[in-house]
């Protein structure tokens, strides 16, 4: 398990890395989807399908967007710049992710160890989910029935943010007076 | 906005609809396999950019898509709406599963567990078509006089 | 204990893409790159050595270990959050391009104070 | 009890169908909006007598499985009484005032929709007992400010709505970030039983890092001091009832009420907590007032005066106090009106003259004597003067001051206060007093639904006072003071019941 996921974290690390620091935007978001199919397939190895099925294909028409983005305006990144204040920058930067991974490994070890999480919620609907909701896949008895509330909400995130895509894409806003 | 080649276009000819039926399935079956409303409905919005992306589309019919999409929309969400209102309704709390409670169905068939089947429906129709509205704006978008 | 560390690190990266990037879709990429980290982070949290995916099929036995499902339904919703807030930024990212010609922040000042 | 999702789904429900609805019938925008907001308003109305106890409502009737929440649970008590009038109160004046004022925009029926979610983002967060459930109803609010923020897409307007976008996305992530360590460490969502659950795990380290997080996040969203960037540029930018909200209501559900809730409730509140507020607030309310000296856009003004205010509420909290929560609450509740109202001014002025700029403007008390009437009760309240609003929850807050030996921040808010005065005869003295300039000499007073949600809320502003007589407190306030204070037994209470 870990042999596999530790290069595919890995990979995502340096997907990110380049899609932050290319000078061409489109190769930029090219590398992000390096970290969204390797999250993929760290969600099927996680024993996920639901989530694998849907990053893939949320994943996919993201790029499209952006990539829609970037041909309507320019790919070109001229805030790319190499030099000392680079380096300074990755230098401060890289401290500061050290600091800040020395606070949180520290809290990591009072938390449940990798692979056995603490079932208190989750217990009731892995033993019930079937026979309280009909549905075989545990994932859409919880999305649908015991936590369908947020599952509204999640759809009117999308309503609201296709909404707001739209009103935003007008090109005029004000009435002339 | 232009279409693409003839090779795009025919290739896309064949993949489209099977694509969209992909998403119909996931949909329907997404309380017995994964999947669900969201990942069909993305699929079935994927199926409609692809036609888009091969064959272009004026602005007349750019407008009517679009006019479609946003009846989808609102009907899929409003469809939710009101099956998570229906408890409210018939006087026991709000999203209880109204129908399996009063016939459950058979476990691991399409017609089981009342209404997550008919929400994962209502969900794909609103995702398939906002998703598709989203894509629609950004590729029509003319961009305007620079300053 | 190395997996979320590592997730924590690709977090940081999105997070520093999101504070020194000078262009606004290099912005956008660190964001994106922040909900992957956080999706991954909490989808590691519901794993469960030797469980099986969270879907009952006919003839299973009714003790099967299954991973967690609880995470999945909440990366589930929080994926297709993310989806809408790129859709949105993108938008405004595209309309500033319009305005302003260039993605470069710190060219786009109109807003001093 | 059965009407507490209503909050959430009438407003939901109406934004649905207004998108379609609204391409044959031409009126039914505004009627959607104000029928949404009016009856929820009304509901939150008819919720005052649940103040005292606290009910849960289970949604899908997923009662606890052996003690154990496993469904989402909706919870009703005090503060979530106070919020709800709060938020309904200020959306419904709101939605009556843009039933003119956005004849000056495009495309009605999409701010309808998206004011419509907003609104019903805030409820939901206000009602919600569920932490996952509080995040997903904080995206909605969220997104929807930020496209409201862009509406009227002139590059000022995208360029703001960018910068809180970007802001918001971090915190978003942040409170997620948060939420997941929540449940990793408590095996639960549900905020009742994850305070139980933390009540066992006392000293964990990981409790204080849980905290930071969503403090951070929370901060950001409510924009106190150091993270406040976004606000300034972000307020003044969108419609002027869209800044009511976001100024009078938004930041304070997404940022204080937050805060209140899971700290207060949830992780436990601890001396190092109050002291962060207590500096944060000193801090707010200082710099924010200082800056807002220095503008002369009248809504960019504002915007800053809602971070100095926000020095007040939070100051308030931060003692810790009863009197201080007391004090904190009241002056929350009478921000959201205050502020919501000199927002409003500040748009008729802008849908009078067509400009905020306060050098271009003056005179116009007479050509517009119901803005110029009701913007100086405003400014008087949240001056603090005497006998607006304004005044009784300063007092309070600088009573609690002293009471719990902190005579110098007490002596500061005063002076803040008397800076805020000054800042606000400025605006006084260029908008509505001295010569009328010839090219306002046409200039009318704005459409009767607009001068109507000033009226109504400057009479709030006037009568707001009476909140403290001892038998409304009782009913009002007191339950919203007694969930705070109740510290942790709101977890037996939301279980219990």
């Amino acid at each position: 398990m870990l042999t596999i996921l530790v290069p595919l974290l890995v990979l995502m690390i340096l997907g990110a890395v380049i899609a932050l620091e290319s000078k061409d935007l489109l190769s930029g978001i090219i590398s992000l989807g390096i970290i969204g199919f390797a999250l993929t397939i760290i969600f099927l190895l996680l024993q996920a399908p639901d989530l694998a099925i849907v990053q893939i294909i949320v994943e996919t028409l993201t790029l499209v967007i952006l990539i829609a983005a970037i041909l309507k305006t320019t790919r070109e990144d001229t805030t790319e710049t190499f030099g000392f204040k680079k380096i300074l920058l990755w230098g401060i930067g890289l401290i500061a992710i050290a600091a800040f991974l020395l606070v949180t490994v520290n809290i990591f070890k009072h938390l449940p160890p990798f692979g056995s999480p603490v079932l208190r919620m989750a217990q009731p609907y892995i033993d019930l989910g079937l026979p309280m909701t009909g549905a075989a896949n545990l994932v859409a008895a919880i999305i649908l029935d015991f936590r369908g509330y947020d599952t509204l909400g999640e759809a009117t995130v999308l309503f609201t943010a296709v909404a707001g895509t739209v009103a935003v894409l007008r090109s005029v806003g004000r009435k002339r007076a | 906005m232009r279409g693409m080649t003839p090779i795009v276009q025919c290739i896309s000819r064949l993949m489209a609809p099977s694509i969209f039926l992909l998403g119909v399935y996931v949909v329907l079956h997404g309380h017995l396999t994964p999947g669900g409303g969201f990942a069909g409905g993305v699929l079935i919005a994927g199926a409609f950019v692809l036609l888009v992306l091969a064959f272009g589309s004026d602005e007349w019919r750019s407008r009517a898509l679009n006019w479609n999409a946003t009846v989808f929309e609102s009907l899929g969400l409003f469809f939710f709406w009101f099956l998570a209102v229906m408890g409210l309704i018939e006087g026991v709390p709000f999203f209880v599963n109204v129908i399996a409670k009063a016939n459950p169905g058979h476990p691991y068939r399409l017609f089981s567990a009342g209404i997550i089947p008919l929400c994962n429906a209502a969900i794909g129709m609103e995702v398939a078509a906002g998703l598709f509205f989203v894509f629609m704006c950004l590729a029509i978008l003319k961009m305007g006089e620079k300053p | 204990m190395i997996l979320y560390t590592l997730a924590i690190v690709l977090f940081l990266v999105g997070l520093y893409g999101v504070l020194v990037k000078r262009n606004i879709f290099k912005i956008i990429i660190g964001l994106a790159v922040i909900e992957y980290a956080v999706n991954l982070l909490f989808a590691l949290i519901g794993y469960r050595y030797g469980g099986a995916a969270p879907i009952r099929t006919q003839g299973m036995p009714q003790d099967t270990l299954f991973v967690d499902p609880i995470p999945q339904a909440l990366v589930l919703t929080a994926i297709v959050i993310g989806l809408a807030t790129t859709a949105l930024i993108a938008a405004v990212a595209v309309r500033i391009y319009e305005k302003y010609d260039t993605y470069d922040v710190r060219k786009i000042r109109k807003l001093r104070g | 009890m059965n009407w507490l999702p209503l909050f959430v789904v009438v407003p939901l429900g109406m934004a649905f169908l207004t998108p379609i609805l609204s391409k044959w019938l031409k009126w039914f925008p505004d009627a959607a909006a104000n029928l949404a907001t009016g009856s929820a308003m009304a509901l939150s109305i008819v919720a005052l007598p649940f103040a005292k106890a606290t009910t849960v409502y289970f949604v899908g009737g997923w009662m606890p499985f052996n003690g154990v929440p496993i469904g989402i649970h909706l919870v009703l008590d005090g503060l979530t009484v106070l919020m709800l009038l709060a938020v309904n109160l200020v959306a419904f004046a709101c939605t009556v005032y843009s039933v003119s004022y956005m004849k000056h925009y495009t495309d009605k029926a999409k701010f309808v929709t998206l004011f419509l979610l907003m609104v019903a983002g805030l409820n939901g967060v206000v009602v919600s007992g569920d932490l996952f459930n509080v995040f997903v109803f904080f995206e909605i609010t969220a997104i929807a400010c930020y496209a409201l923020v862009a509406f009227g897409v002139e590059a000022e307007e995208l360029e703001a709505s960018f910068k809180y976008q970007v802001l918001g996305g971090v915190a978003s992530s942040l409170i997620l970030l948060g939420i997941a360590l929540f449940y990793w460490l408590t095996g639960t969502l549900n905020l009742a039983d994850g305070a139980r659950v933390l009540a066992q795990k006392e000293g964990n380290p990981a409790v204080f890092f849980i905290g930071g997080l969503l403090f951070t996040g929370f901060g950001l969203k409510g924009a106190l001091m150091p993270f406040h960037a976004w606000l300034p540029d972000a307020h003044p930018s969108a419609p002027a009832p869209v800044s009511a909200m976001l100024s009078g209501v938004v930041i304070k559900v997404l940022g204080v009420y937050a805060i209140c809730r899971v700290f207060f409730n949830v992780l436990g509140v601890t001396p190092a907590l109050l002291s962060v507020l207590l500096v944060l607030g000193v801090v707010s309310m200082t710099v924010g007032v200082l800056l807002a000296l220095a503008q002369w856009d009248f809504k960019r003004l504002l915007a800053y005066h809602s971070i100095s205010q926000m020095g007040y509420i939070v100051i308030g909290i931060g003692l810790g106090t009863p009197l201080g929560i007391l004090g904190g609450l009241f002056h929350l509740v009478n921000h959201t009106v205050f502020k919501s109202l000199l927002f409003l001014n500040a748009g008729a002025l802008e849908y009078a003259t067509g400009t905020r700029n306060l050098k271009r403007l003056g005179g116009l008390n007479r050509k517009m004597p119901v803005t110029s009437g009701t913007s100086m009760i405003a400014s008087f309240s949240i001056a603090g003067l005497p006998p607006f609003n304004g005044f009784w929850s300063k007092l309070v807050i600088v009573l609690a001051c002293v009471q719990a030996g902190h005579p110098i921040i007490a002596g500061w808010a005063v002076l803040g206060s008397i800076l805020t005065l000054a800042s606000f005869l400025k605006v006084q003295r260029y908008a509505f007093w001295g010569e009328l300039r010839e090219t306002w000499a046409r200039v009318r007073e704005a459409p009767a639904p607009m001068c109507a949600a000033m009226i109504a809320l400057a009479i709030l502003c006037l009568a707001m006072g009476a909140l403290l007589i001892p038998s409304v407190k009782a009913a009002v306030l007191d339950p919203a003071v007694e969930v705070l204070t109740g510290g942790l037994s709101y977890a037996s209470k939301a279980l219990g019941g």
